[in-house]
């Protein structure tokens, strides 16, 4: 019976073969909106908000093409770490006015296009070259969390380490870099 | 068309916006939003390969993108971290400010 | 433990179990939830549409108009000498002398008005007022919903008998009835007095010693 | 097969009380298959209806718990409560609905209207979404996932950031301050939060809830359930839990983001009417989320708390156990007054965070020594010592001083 079978996987739904294109369809134009508005909007709040989106769409995509496990750690770093970093470092800071943004927006844009668009150029005729390889047909299995858990403390030790070290660096750094220089902190009447 | 190619596409695009937010954004937080674009560009590129691409039994695609959301995590602390202090010293993020060496 | 109120709490120890407090307050609580079901010295509530709380003779709320007897525009006390009005700090009383066609003044308010909006209850209307005439009502369901006359107290809603003063605040209205009643009695002495001079004018001087008598009763 | 017959097949596990919150899913189940539609649509209504039946329980438990907790901190307080709308004020919930929802929606002229009217939306979904992973009973898993407890969290991580889109988004100075509370207290919060969750991961060696909760099924001698709650390791990550979750839901006496003493009513000063109820609504369907979680992680779930009860339907004892959960919740509320705000951070971070870590080696430390005697040995030095180190560091540096008055009598 349908009920008595443990779903598992968020995206059991959306693979079934004549749904597995449709989500990337759907998600792409979405995430590239959404980016293209943290781009190009000038509010910088906006911005701000507009990549947490973006990002979250992505983990999205990860849910539907049944990388779940990343697709969450996407999500909740993403948006609920760095975009709140993002947001809160935006207040902190109280950026200049749109005004300015905006006045210089003409010349800026020319410039980066005149950048990138080379760099599309390269990666669009990559990609429409990959596009050919056979190796585009298989798909494979889904990995459950254990496996990730067995090939992350035995192949991949050395780097879990690594990444442990440079996490717990970058926590004091951050820690320290953001205090303010020669002021202790302290509490305003009792302690 | 197969799912490869739309995810190559929609990678190919995320960079050159994370690109282009990185040329022309003056304030240096929303730099870092463009490099945060462009970093998941990289790992969508990652997932893509993993799924649609040969056989992968030590799952390097999805542990790598897992440790690129760890480091881009860290690096958006430091980089916020970072400034935040320049933000103290000169009172503005406007990278264009930034052009004196002794403060 | 008890409704009683807690004075002082005792000093805290040098050294207790983290969080030892946090449970003491606990405790509190709990005891104050159960026994609120069972101990009615606990609830102070008062369920006001059909309970009330008994009003203190010392609140005041709105002024009124006090009239003796049973008529209320014979018997006003008010004599429209508008130092009420003078005196009033947000000016909320309103009055106009009643005159006779002649355009001499009868001693009444022909109209009298308070403003509730306006009114800030301080009752130096009533302190001021020197013919006993205005005093704070005690009562306090004077809202309305209409906004304009429904708010603005006119001589019909303002003046009380004597009597729903003496049963309003006993003792202040005794002593205004006493002190009102030797002004009326001196009054009328000083009136018989006066009356019977006259009359003795006119009578020969040889009823001098009759008349003698009521001037003593009176002084 | 006729309608008639599936029903007789399915009717044994059917109409047992232990699958009836399940009834109305399968009963559109066997509707649909009986009508023949296709699989994927099977499972999508199925989806659906179990959904449906969480957020009707737990809305309408919000609806009991808004008067509860009023009566509740009433009596607390010697007072009588709601008592008005219905036998016992019992309709005062729905008198609250009709006059939110007919209250003026007023949008404030510096707002952003959208994301003024998307943060109030994005602060029910992830509550909702996180009530949807949690295993209510022995075969009421709405959507049993197996990935659950980071589905949880990861859908918890989103109220921060709607928080600060309420904030911001009105355009004024409270809402904007307490969003910044509010967001500094969840980032604290969540830390010691998830650190806690971690033990528990260990030691069943899966992130699925209901494979968390079959882990702890049993009895120690006979009448001790076999809760992660009952081992050293588990009753100092679950009071860490416990703790940061009464944060996390940003209830008294954390409710800073809120104070209504301080900063009028936080993010949510400048809404009204039925955005205002959303705000609530997000509020009461975390607070059953994260109590939910703490219920599966160290309670047991549903498991029963004695031996010899199972004739009682299971997901029965884990609303019996949330409910003692939240008025435990409630008393705290009616107990304490609100800490300031860098107490709320100090505490974080230098007591919880650590004590939280702390209980991950012992965790290991339990599971490799497979538990009894030996692991009670081991574990319980290794987390006592460091809780007097760090109550006597606290009591020394951190207690509050004396206090002088200047001009009252003390």
């Amino acid at each position: 019976m349908v009920w008595t079978r443990p779903i598992g996987r968020i995206g059991r739904i959306f693979s079934l073969s004549y749904l597995s294109m449709t989500p990337l369809l759907i998600l792409s134009p979405l995430i590239l909106l959404a980016a293209l508005g943290a781009v190009w909007k000038a509010r910088p709040v906006h911005a701000a908000l507009l990549l947490a989106l973006s990002l979250a769409l992505i983990a999205v995509l990860y849910l539907t093409i049944g990388a779940d496990f990343i697709g969450l750690v996407q999500f909740m770093v993403y948006v609920g770490a760095v975009a709140v970093l993002i947001v809160f470092s935006l207040l902190i800071t109280r950026p200049g006015d749109e005004a300015e943004e905006l006045a210089r927006r003409p010349r800026s844009v020319v410039t980066g296009l005149v950048c990138t668009l080379p760099v599309l150029w390269v990666l669009v005729h990559v990609v429409s070259r990959l596009g050919n390889l056979p190796a585009g047909a298989v798909e494979n299995p889904v990995f459950s969390v254990a496996h990730v858990g067995q090939v992350l403390f035995t192949r991949y030790a050395p780097a879990v380490l690594v990444v442990g070290v440079l996490l717990t660096a970058v926590m004091i750094g951050a820690a320290l870099f953001a205090r303010e220089p020669g002021k202790k902190p302290q509490c305003p009447s009792d302690s | 068309m197969t799912p490869l190619t739309i995810l190559l596409t929609l990678s190919t695009f995320l960079f050159t916006l994370g690109l282009l937010a990185v040329l022309t954004r003056r304030n240096a937080i929303l730099i870092l939003v463009g490099i945060e674009l462009m970093l998941n560009a990289a790992n969508v590129n990652f997932i893509a390969f993993w799924r649609y691409g040969p056989p992968d039994p030590d799952l390097t695609g999805p542990l790598f993108v897992l440790f690129s959301i760890a480091i881009a995590a860290a690096e958006a602390a430091v980089g916020l971290a970072l400034i935040l202090m320049v933000f103290r010293h000169t009172r503005s993020t406007d990278l264009n400010r930034l052009d004196s060496l002794h403060g | 433990m008890s409704s009683q109120p807690i004075n002082r709490l005792p000093s805290p120890a040098k050294w207790t179990l983290p969080g030892w407090g946090l449970l003491q307050g606990m405790v509190v609580t709990a005891q104050n939830m159960v026994q609120s079901y069972y101990r009615k010295d606990r609830m102070t509530t008062v369920q006001y549409p059909e309970q009330r709380a008994p009003i203190s003779p010392n609140f005041r709320n709105f002024p009124f108009l006090c009239y003796d007897g049973s008529d209320p525009v014979a018997g006003l006390r008010c004599t429209a000498c508008s130092i009420c009005e003078k005196e009033c700090p947000p000016q909320c009383i309103y009055i106009v002398l009643d005159r006779d066609e002649a355009g001499k003044s009868l001693k009444r308010p022909k109209v009298f008005d308070i403003d509730l909006t306006v009114c800030m209850n301080c009752g130096i209307c009533a302190e001021v007022c020197p013919f006993d005439s205005i005093y704070m009502d005690g009562q306090y369901e004077l809202s309305t919903d209409d906004r304009f006359g429904g708010l603005l107290f006119g001589l019909d809603r303002l003046s009380q008998s004597a009597d729903y003063h003496m049963q309003l605040r006993p003792e202040e209205a005794t002593e205004v009835a006493t002190r009102r009643k030797a002004e009326e009695d001196k009054k009328l002495a000083a009136q018989a007095a006066k009356a019977a001079k006259t009359k003795a004018e006119q009578e020969p001087k040889a009823k001098e010693a009759a008349e003698s008598q009521p001037q003593g009763e009176s002084a | 097969m006729s309608l008639l017959d599936r029903l007789q097949q399915a009717a044994p596990a059917l109409w047992s009380p232990e699958w009836l919150p399940r009834l109305p899913q399968r009963l559109v189940e066997i509707l649909l298959q009986y009508f023949g539609a296709p699989g994927w649509l099977v499972t999508l209504a199925g989806f659906l209806v179990a959904a449906a039946t969480v957020v009707a329980v737990f809305l309408s438990g919000f609806a009991l718990l808004s008067l509860v907790e009023r009566k509740t901190l009433a009596r607390i307080q010697n007072r009588i409560g709601p008592n008005r709308a219905g036998w016992f004020g019992i309709l005062q919930p729905v008198a609250d609905g009709i006059k939110m929802l007919t209250k003026e929606d007023i949008v404030p002229a510096k707002a952003e209207w959208f994301l003024h009217l998307a943060a109030p939306i994005l602060i029910v979904v992830p509550s909702i979404l996180a009530l949807g992973v949690i295993p209510y009973g022995r075969e009421w898993v709405p959507v049993p996932l197996e990935l659950g407890l980071l589905f949880f969290f990861a859908a918890g991580t989103l109220t921060e950031l709607s928080v600060f889109m309420a904030g911001w988004a009105s355009g004024s100075k409270f809402p904007m301050l307490g969003a910044m509370r509010a967001i500094s207290q969840m980032v604290s919060y969540e830390l010691p939060l998830m650190i806690s969750a971690l033990g528990v991961i260990m030691v069943t060696g899966s992130l699925s809830l209901p494979a968390i909760v079959a882990k702890q099924a049993g009895f120690h001698l006979g009448f001790i359930p076999a809760w992660n709650l009952f081992t050293p390791w588990g009753l100092s990550a679950g009071l860490i839990f416990y703790v940061a979750s009464i944060a996390e839901a940003n209830r008294c006496p954390f409710d800073l983001p809120e104070g209504e003493s301080e900063i009028v009513a936080g993010h949510m000063t400048e809404y009204s009417g039925f955005k205002y109820a959303l705000f609530f609504m997000g509020e009461y369907l975390g607070l059953f989320a994260i109590s939910g979680l703490g219920i599966t992680l160290f309670l047991g779930g549903w498991q029963a708390p004695l031996p010899g009860l199972g004739c009682v339907p299971s997901w029965l004892w884990f609303f019996a156990k949330m409910v003692v959960v939240i008025m435990s919740y409630l008393w705290i509320r009616g107990t304490f007054p609100r800490v300031r705000i860098d107490q709320l951070m100090r505490f974080a971070w230098l007591c919880l965070i650590p004590m939280a870590l702390l209980t991950l080696p012992a965790a290991a430390i339990w599971h490799y020594v497979g538990g009894g005697l030996l692991g009670w040995l081991t574990t319980v030095p290794l987390l006592l010592i460091p809780w007097v180190i760090l109550t006597v560091l606290y009591n020394r540096r951190m207690a509050p001083a004396t206090r002088t008055y200047t001009f009252a009598e003390s």
